[in-house]
């Protein structure tokens, strides 16, 4: 969205942030480990696969899966295709332009796409309708709707409960032909993976940050955990560094607050 | 409307099966800067469907079909916006189409017309829209999308109610004499009613100080 | 195009036209509903499978067929595809520039293949070969060659007239194979639509506007109607409006100039 | 010449099967601003076929070859034009093929170089074109699209024929020394004779007062 | 380093299969002027992949994983790079992968923090990368291409190595929490290790004179 | 690469440089027929089938070959493809930009290409695997990563080299189905053309420009001869003229010099 920001503003603002986190408080009075209100309702869009429009604080996403038919990758037969793509639309943000996706909207899409494919969330075995010649696309595309900051969260919140509430045509094979069945089964998911994204200010870690903090920021760090406490994706971004400390405390917040998340998820896609 | 906090203003519509957001950024500085209009401002609009929106996913590039329609789009709106009120400027109007279903350009842009009114961008009228076709030979309005494929037309009009002037049409299919002005005034009178329900949802929004709203109009 | 326009000398220009047109005048002493002298050639390119060169006023169009064979889209499996796309050349205008299709362009193009699409113009079920395998595309591509108003007749009477004398290769199924015949049968042509374009000068529809009254015009209307009068296509344009009685009246000028260049496209294409 | 009214100049030829439209808009402001050459005319040139121009139909994008053949076509043009004239402006020439055979890069040429005179753009010498190529072990001129096929070679050669200077050449196939000899002077003593009607076209412009003509050259 | 005569640093790295140039163009005049940052220099990265690079030929065009790459790199870079000693200012580095191994990524940080000491630029400290993941439930650094599809894991890192900072750090794979630190803490040491060889290169460089030297790291 | 002169020294530069080669010296102390040293170095990137690093003075090229399977031309069903691709990367030149291809790229990738396909160096039929349905596409990608003049040379000879020590899959047709061997065979070249390219300053023709005299050249000339003397391919370049006698000496200078050439290829790619 590449802010144009006010740099006189920037700093003023920034440095009265670094001082109340020194004293443990945030602008808005959230504790450091603490996300905004998350809401998530699925089901929305009929016309999709699988939906979920989810908010987190005042950052809105919504999320369509489709499924179609195709062809496997060559090197992987038997599995089926996910793709996950994201477009922060113009209605989003004041610095959001039309367009092809721009380097953050391509990030977003990869870091969310990894937490799912890397949990194993989504068996892509069971994607599979004829080894080598037809197997389910799952496509996942995310609309960003509002942003406040934190897209990296309500994204795979978004993702993650558009999946589990996903239903798909049942295919048969038979006699070596793909044939449409009258019912539908759900995409087969096996794991809730949670994302929980920190951003550092100053010397300071804290949760879901909003798009104030995103603006005084040095550096930002996304953990996706599964539920047994896995790690299975991180990405450290913005132009700045990070302690090797402060990844294994992310890790650690990222294991506690992810698993609330998680039971919130769940219960939303029940 | 108001839904997004960003906007300057917003509105959503749910219109039979279509489910659409609308988004005004502005007045605004131009960008890039020869494109500015030294008398009036620059509208620009935009009507976009989201991949899932549609029985088929839908490329996320912008298709021919959405081009013409962001140019209809913003033909239809510009007349209804005192331009001349804001010289050199660029007012956004943004139209996503997050579930598709038939007549979804009208509904755009009576949506795009309140999310104009909640950025409170001034306005000589609203804009209204509604599309009817013929099906088994008898004119219909509000066509969802079986019947629009079934159907042998589409007519989607939009009007200023209360200068009763057309600021869209397009027609689709095949229309005797007769029936064309069966539907083209059915269409019309179709707006007019939209438009009642248009007014009442601003009203509650700048009377009765309500913050968020959603219009929600039933398919005829 | 987007013509920049001297704003002051366009102003000037249109109080002139308005007055003229009050007293029933055009700049260049046509009546409301006369359209400028209409030139349509044929044959002019060998290579296409149809083709015409059109001229209205200096206003110049070349529009030329090909045919090829491929696959049906899936949801119309026994109906072949006719896809109409147009460019203004660069060397139409000093205002057109080379690169992909502008927005004007494509508008052109759609409205123009709506005219064809929805009079049934071409029978498209003769057009498949072989149901959910094999039919033929039609193209008709369209060289804007000089521009001089109402792009959208100029470019109708040439689509259509480029398809009333399009031949394409017959092909025969045998034991499932389409085989090619050495004989060419005509591309299946039912109806000839004619498209009339009117704008609106102050308060009065005139038709086939010039460049010159274009510059001046608040709004403009076409209207495509068949051989048995019915409408079956229609777009309003620019940014301004026209009230319902003029939408009737342009209506009944359609279907009336409708049939004296119907007359004449159908005896160019003899 | 002078067939589009529009275009400052502009050219028609008809040259074996070949059918192309040259026109050219110019001297005019450069856009954008940072391609303005202080010292001279910036030539711009585009060689465009349309779709239906060959016998499959073609992508109306550029293709790759329409792109190189427009680079060569701008610097077989160049030197023909006193650039010089006209610091900081750019001249446009568009070469649009409507119908294509062999040799149509110097067909263009030929058109273009004629429109340049029509639109009154000082040159030292026209330009004008010739294709050669080798069929069954001899050299022939202007090959059309079958010969230059099943032929082993094509050579178009551009030439200023009162300057005697070699502006565009090409080479495609397989030339002994002394068959590359034998082609590449029956190409500049073609464009000569080229060069003669094209004389003829332009006395006709300027001297009778004729408005519009139009130069139909055979094939050898 | 000092391999490519254009450039004003650059720097050659042979990792494991990995081949990797690395260039770097600046400080220079930006363009667009409105990307000028006021207080500091604008750090450009492209990430590279040549079309013969990988197993199966890669089409040209930058995919979304060479984009996503590319930022991630710049990110890695820049808190090394005293961007506000050269406010207003371009600096580009640009990496070119010739032959695709694991660790593609960190390898080519590396080259560039060469590249960039080797333009002369100002730095905080140099920035090494190291890759590490999991096969047979094992701790690796340094994963070469059938290990990271066999693997369940790749985990690059880079750090500077004498401010003790991490400035890349990405992870796919399954780790549990204590495999994780395991894997992360193993790359942060490996990644010190390739420091020394990095330093070692630039005192060639530096010291002895050498103008052109390579830097050949075998994998681990 | 669009090089922003600077006209002033050019023009200073280049009457020197015309002022020397009158007295037959050019400013690097070079002969007007003597190119620069040539490196060729081949088999650099393993997982290319084939390659080869090429530098002519400082001007430095890497060409690369792939080999994959594909579908012929529908009008040539019994031939391979042969795709010459070459992108001026940016770290070459402070002029070049990153992006799709410039112009320059495409002539010179297409200009290489002409050699290699007109001197029948491959011979394409014997990459055919199935008539009409599977044929080898050979792709020959050039990355350009330093400019010091004279692309064109540097490129023929290193996507020669390449191709001349490129090994493909050894594919065999069974019961009509393509079946990959275990062994590789080279890719069948026939012949080794050589492209030399010479530039004209003043009146003199120079064989090898480097950058320092492209900035002052009038013109270009690229003359690609065959083992037998025969010339295959040639490209006139920039805006600028060449007379008909210059242009019979280019052809023989390119014979003269592109023999020693050729050895030196030969050799190296053994």
């Amino acid at each position: 969205m590449s802010m144009k920001k006010n740099y006189v503003v920037e700093t003023i603002r920034k440095a009265q942030m670094v001082e109340l986190l020194a004293k443990g408080r945030r602008v808005d009075e959230r504790s450091p480990d603490e996300h905004r209100p998350l809401t998530i309702q699925t089901g929305v869009i009929q016309k999709a696969n699988g939906s979920a429009i989810v908010t987190l604080g005042n950052t809105e996403v919504l999320a369509g899966v489709k499924v179609a038919t195709g062809a496997p990758f060559p090197d992987t037969p038997d599995k089926g295709l996910l793709v996950v793509n994201a477009e922060i639309l113009p209605l989003a943000s004041p610095y959001a332009e039309p367009g092809p996706p721009s380097e953050e909207a391509i990030e977003l899409a990869r870091v969310v796409d990894r937490g799912v494919r890397e949990s194993e969330m989504v068996d892509l075995t069971k994607l599979c309708i004829i080894e080598g010649k037809t197997v389910y696309t799952v496509f996942v595309d995310v609309n960003i709707m509002n942003v406040d900051g934190n897209l990296f969260d309500a994204t795979s919140y978004a993702v993650v409960s558009a999946l589990r509430t996903a239903k798909m045509k049942k295919y048969a094979v038979e006699n070596d032909k793909v044939v449409v069945k009258d019912d539908v089964v759900p995409v087969p998911v096996e794991k809730t993976p949670v994302s929980v994204t920190m951003a550092r200010i100053g010397d300071v870690l804290v949760v879901d940050p909003s798009s104030e903090e995103e603006a005084a920021m040095d550096m930002r760090i996304t953990i996706t955990t599964d539920d047994d406490g896995n790690v299975c994706a991180s990405q450290k971004g913005e132009a700045s560094t990070i302690t090797p400390a402060h990844v294994l405390e992310a890790v650690d917040t990222s294991i506690r607050v992810g698993k609330a998340i998680r039971a919130q998820i769940i219960e939303a896609t029940k | 409307m108001g839904l997004l906090k960003n906007a300057d203003g917003s509105a959503y519509i749910n219109w039979g099966k279509n489910k659409i957001m609308a988004a005004v950024y502005g007045p605004k500085e131009v960008h890039p800067k020869h494109q500015v209009l030294p008398d009036r401002a620059l509208l620009r609009t935009r009507y976009h469907m989201a991949p899932f929106s549609v029985d088929e996913r839908k490329n996320p590039a912008p298709s021919r079909r959405e081009i013409e329609i962001s140019k209809v789009i913003r033909e239809a709106l510009v007349p209804a916006v005192t331009v001349e009120d804001y010289p050199r400027t660029a007012i956004e109007v943004w139209v996503e189409v997050l579930q598709s279903d038939g007549g979804s350009r009208v509904a755009g842009i009576t949506a795009a017309s309140l999310a104009l009114a909640d950025a409170g961008i001034n306005m000589r009228d609203l804009v209204v829209g509604c599309s009817c076709g013929i099906i088994d030979s008898q004119v219909v309005a509000d066509l969802d999308d079986t019947e629009d494929k079934e159907g042998s037309g589409d007519m989607p009009v939009a009007i200023m109610p209360n200068l009763n002037q057309v600021t869209l049409l397009q027609v689709d299919g095949m229309y005797s004499r007769a029936d064309f002005q069966k539907a083209f005034e059915l269409a019309i009178a179709k707006g007019k009613e939209v438009y009642g329900m248009q007014r009442e949802a601003l009203m509650k929004r700048f009377f009765e100080g309500q913050e968020a709203g959603m219009v929600e109009e039933e398919s005829a």
